[in-house]
């Protein structure tokens, strides 16, 4: 069976959504593609089809208006999914904390898996914990990755 | 059926070394594709990133297979089975391991141009089985992308029959052994062809049909799990399928060279090849769908026309 | 399809071409487009409602994040509007970090954009190249203010970080570097066949349209008007700072790429003569924190346009009320214009045209447009009329 | 300063009683108080003498007992005239400009929506930017709701 966990660990794609926040994450979540730091050294494409992907990479707090298309973009998935809430606005949609159309982080709408802090983190930091997740489904992960 | 005959089949220049073949191009593909964008591609999957098209199939093999409710179930089942096994089965007639391939007869071009029709049909069929917006605008591209290049791709695949004057891809291979190859005879049906296969693989001058940024995945938006591997083995076996033809029609195919075996010269030209595919896919952007059509029908028909004209005076043999 | 009928696509909220939330939902006869809805508001946060609740300094990073790519304007405008209630003398040092900071903003931007529309046209490697040469105005980020894309540079009575000696060297080398090579980008921008093939003549903006729907901006410069609010109404020091104002007339979405690839450069050369005649000076000015009562319209070149914050204070430490209009949004009505009439496969980039930033502007939904003649159309009148002519 | 006083002299020719008043806050910065029946006429002479093509955008203002329309319009891009009129609470009627200036049909859409002002004569004052399930006729940026009330109003209307 470990062919299979080899796989899986080893071609991670990823399907990106915006659910309202600053955009800061998204463009360092592109420049995460770009040459500099390559994502696809570790196999990782962006996909544009939810049907194609593994990773859910979810940016900003969700608005209530994208409340139920995010979860519809998560169910048409298929089975191994994982979550990642990048950036502190999705981690706990915090700047927007009193807006009142903002919902709070994704943790309110999604089982999520890693979160990512900073406001907005740097392409090495996402790029991080994409990698503890893989390591996290192999089951090796070390103690703190959750 | 002798054991040798089905080995070659079942082993040698047949179905396994054919899929690592297919698996190592599109590491190859996806390598120069990348050091072209001045970046690494894929890395850390086996040395250098080998493994990575092998992790990819594998992942996909193991994934949740979803076949929505609207679409019609049949033709949705069929669609990755079909796309995976016409380019397989057409690399039969291609020469590799020797001067004839497993099975050479008589008009087995003809089934090469019959089978990439083939393709794009089931394409469509595949969009238009997943009902989806996209995919329906996806395979509605497809086959208006195949309406512009049929007809070029078609007078520049016989114009090297013509010049050999037999309709089968082996013996073309002997007559360019025995003559220049005819990439140096007929320079426009190279360039052609080669315009035609990146139409064919739909690959980005020509990837309206699966358009990322305008219509989501095209016609493979639906498709998931063990069909999006088949249809991923599948584009891959069309990439070694249109490189080995490339090969044997202008580049002389395989053919022994002081003894080095046929073998490794179709390996190193097709590699070649597949090369210049991803250098051409990694220098354009992509071009609208009415733009390819009235661009080949413009540009490319005409030219292919005077190259069977050229043949028929001469100059081709 | 059915016959004769038209299909509708929705293109969002979840889409590849589109790297925010938004839903424009269009009606397609065949690759033609004809009516074109966007319904936004995915976007929408309600951050105007916020600035009410928070006192004047907290305010300063809330404005910070309506948009990431142009949060120095927000912040340079917020900044401003609030040093004009209390009327303070910003240090003149301020000012001219100010102007470096937005014009290299305005690099980073414009080369963030010109990477997404070679992407959304299939021309990856040219995305690759620039966004790779991007990071080289990231690091000078980096270095200045120590964050790549939320830089906190402006406070109310000045800037937070001086720009030191060592740092001039360093911004004056990678601009070197970063200017020779966007020349080489610019060139093939207008040289390169496939871009042209798939960028002129699409999306075409006449300049009557552009001005009649109050387009802003690269878009409206694009149709060769020259209105710059750099030029037109000067703020910090740009009244001292001589550049001209980068126009084209060929009113397409080619036009906008080159007049975005122009402003970068001129944006360089901005940067330095600023870096060269700063005066030296502290950089900031003990700011009470009660303001008075007042109101103030200030406006800012943001990379997009003109960006407009209005503030009402009432005496107390927290806003009355805080407006703010981002560029995004005085395009919109230009943006569906441009789409009538043309393919669905133009679309992203038509789009990408306005360099739409929906986290800024996400207030609004367009149907309805008004041509040359007085009446209003509706939708259908306008499908008849941009069919048949 | 010559430009703004021709401006503001220009207007108060035309508007005589109607401008309530008029202040020249700074270079480039007009406010006008005026009417707010007379605002179809001062936009369009606007528009029309001194070629004010652009407005950058329309501010409604929460004064408890009225709410406030700003129209910031720019003359030749540089000088912002910001042309100012008061609705009573009671009857929130406006009349719109989208005939003059097309471009306003995105402002005075969102104002309807966030502060409830009916401008007559819109094409299409249809639901803007806040999301489906809002409850209809609250209006978030009016001082009465605060950010909680706002909230549990939303989740009561969702359960």
């Amino acid at each position: 069976m470990n062919l299979l966990k080899w796989a899986r660990t080893k071609s991670p794609w990823i399907i990106h959504f915006n659910t309202g926040g600053c955009n800061g994450c998204d463009i360092e979540l592109v420049a995460a593609l770009t040459p500099r730091f390559d994502l696809e050294r570790f196999g990782i494409l962006l996909k544009g089809s939810p049907r194609h992907a593994d990773m859910l990479v979810v940016t900003g707090p969700i608005t209530l208006q994208v409340k139920n298309r995010l979860v519809r973009i998560y169910d048409q998935m298929p089975e191994p999914k994982n979550v990642v809430a990048v950036g502190t606005c999705a981690t706990s949609g915090a700047p927007f904390q009193e807006c009142y159309n903002v919902q709070g982080g994704i943790d309110t709408v999604l089982p999520v898996d890693v979160y990512v802090a900073g406001c907005p983190p740097k392409p090495e930091a996402i790029i991080d914990a994409i990698v503890k997740l893989i390591q996290k489904k192999d089951g090796e992960g070390d103690e703190e990755g959750k | 059926m002798e054991i040798t005959s089905l080995l070659n089949i079942l082993i040698f220049p047949g179905i396994i070394f054919l899929l690592a073949l297919a698996f190592f191009y599109e590491w190859v593909d996806r390598k120069t594709f990348a050091r072209f964008q001045n970046r690494y591609g894929p890395l850390h999957t086996g040395i250098h990133g080998v493994l990575q098209p092998i992790a990819d199939f594998f992942k996909l093999l193991a994934k949740e297979d979803i076949t929505p409710s609207a679409s019609d179930k049949l033709t949705f089942l069929l669609a990755p089975i079909f796309y995976f096994a016409l380019p397989l089965a057409t690399m039969f007639l291609v020469p590799i391991s020797s001067q004839t391939s497993l099975i050479a007869f008589e008009g087995d071009l003809i089934f090469v141009i019959f089978a990439f029709t083939m393709m794009i049909i089931t394409v469509f069929l595949a969009g238009w089985s997943s009902v989806n917006r996209f995919s329906t605008i996806g395979s509605m591209r497809a086959i208006l992308q195949m309406i512009g290049y049929e007809i070029p791709m078609v007078l520049v695949m016989a114009s090297p029959a013509m010049a050999a004057k037999s309709l089968s891809i082996s013996r073309i291979v002997e007559w360019q052994s025995l003559h220049l190859w005819l990439v140096l005879l007929q320079p426009i049906g190279f360039a052609i062809l080669l315009v035609c296969l990146l139409a064919e693989l739909q690959v980005v001058p020509f990837d309206a049909p699966e358009a990322e940024t305008e219509i989501v995945a095209g016609w493979k938006t639906e498709f998931s799990g063990r069909k999006l591997a088949l249809f991923q083995l599948g584009r891959d076996l069309k990439l070694v399928l249109a490189s080995a033809l490339i090969t044997s029609l202008y580049l002389g195919g395989a053919h022994s060279l002081l003894l080095i075996p046929p073998i490794i010269i179709f390996l190193a030209k097709t590699a070649l090849t597949v090369v210049l595919l991803s250098f051409l896919r990694a220098a354009f952007a992509r071009f609208r769908i009415d733009q390819v059509v009235s661009g080949i029908w413009k540009y490319l028909l005409p030219l292919a026309t005077l190259q069977v004209i050229l043949i028929q005076f001469g100059f081709g043999r | 399809m059915a016959y004769g009928s038209t299909i509708k696509i929705p293109f969002g909220p979840q889409h590849p071409a589109l790297k925010e939330p938004t839903n424009f939902l269009f009606e397609v006869d065949g690759e033609v487009v004809v009516d074109v809805k966007p319904r936004l508001g995915y976007n929408h946060r309600g951050v105007e409602k916020a600035f009410e609740y928070r006192t004047y300094v907290q305010n300063i990073y809330l404005a910070e994040r309506i948009c990431g790519i142009c949060s120095d304007a927000h912040t340079t405008n917020y900044t401003q509007a609030i040093e004009e209630l209390l009327d303070l003398d910003v240090p003149m040092r301020a000012k001219y970090i100010r102007v470096i900071i937005a014009e290299l903003e305005r690099i980073h931007s414009h080369a963030l954009w010109v990477g997404m529309a070679a992407h959304e046209i299939g021309f990856d490697t040219l995305f690759m190249y620039i966004w790779r040469d991007r990071e080289t105005v990231l690091d000078l980020f980096e270095m200045i203010s120590g964050n790549r894309i939320h830089y906190a540079m402006n406070t109310i009575g000045g800037v937070r970080r001086d720009i030191s000696e060592v740092m001039v060297t360093e911004i004056m080398k990678g601009l070197d570097f970063l200017e020779k090579r966007l020349e080489y980008y610019t060139e093939v921008v207008k040289t390169d066949k496939t871009i042209s093939r798939r960028t002129s003549y699409i999306g075409v903006l006449k300049p009557e349209d552009a001005v009649d729907l109050c387009a802003v901006g690269p878009t409206l410069r694009a149709s060769g008007i020259a209105n710059d609010v750099r030029m037109d109404d000067p703020y910090a020091v740009y009244d001292e700072i001589p550049f001209t104002i980068v126009t084209h007339e060929s009113c397409d979405v080619l036009g906008r790429v080159i007049v975005r690839c122009e402003e970068m450069l001129e944006s360089g050369k901005i940067i330095r003569y600023a870096l060269k005649n700063m005066p030296e000076g502290e950089i900031r000015v003990k700011a009470p924190t009660a303001v008075p009562q007042g109101e103030v319209v200030s406006r800012v070149e943001a990379p997009r346009g003109e960006l407009i914050h209005y503030v009402k204070s009432n005496g107390t430490g927290k806003p009355h009320r805080y407006k703010v209009r981002s560029p995004t949004l005085a395009n919109i009505p230009a943006l569906c214009k441009m789409l009538l009439g043309g393919y669905v496969a133009d679309i992203p980039i038509v789009l990408a045209g306005i360099d739409p930033c929906f986290s800024c502007m996400d207030r609004m939904v367009f149907v309805d447009v008004r041509t040359n003649e007085k009446k209003i159309w509706t939708m259908q009148q306008l499908r008849g009329k941009e069919i048949r002519n | 300063m010559k430009k703004e006083n021709e401006i503001v002299e220009s207007l108060k020719g035309f508007l005589k009683e109607n401008l309530i008043k008029v202040t020249i806050q700074r270079e480039r910065r007009i406010f006008a108080h005026i009417k707010s029946d007379a605002l179809r006429d001062s936009i369009s002479y606007l528009v029309r003498k001194l070629d004010v093509k652009h407005l950058s955008t329309i501010t409604a203002i929460d004064l408890d007992g009225e709410i406030e329309l700003i129209y910031h319009l720019t003359y030749k891009g540089s000088t912002t005239i910001s042309i100012r009129i008061t609705l009573s609470k009671k009857d929130l009627k406006a009349s719109t400009i989208t005939d003059l200036i097309p471009g306003a049909v995105l402002y005075e859409r969102e104002v309807h929506d966030l502060f409830g002002i009916e401008f007559e004569g819109h094409p299409d004052l249809s639901r803007l930017m806040l999301p489906e399930e809002w409850p209809e006729d609250v209006y978030p940026m009016r001082k009465e709701y605060g950010i909680e009330q706002l909230r549990e109003m939303v989740s009561k209307k969702q359960s």
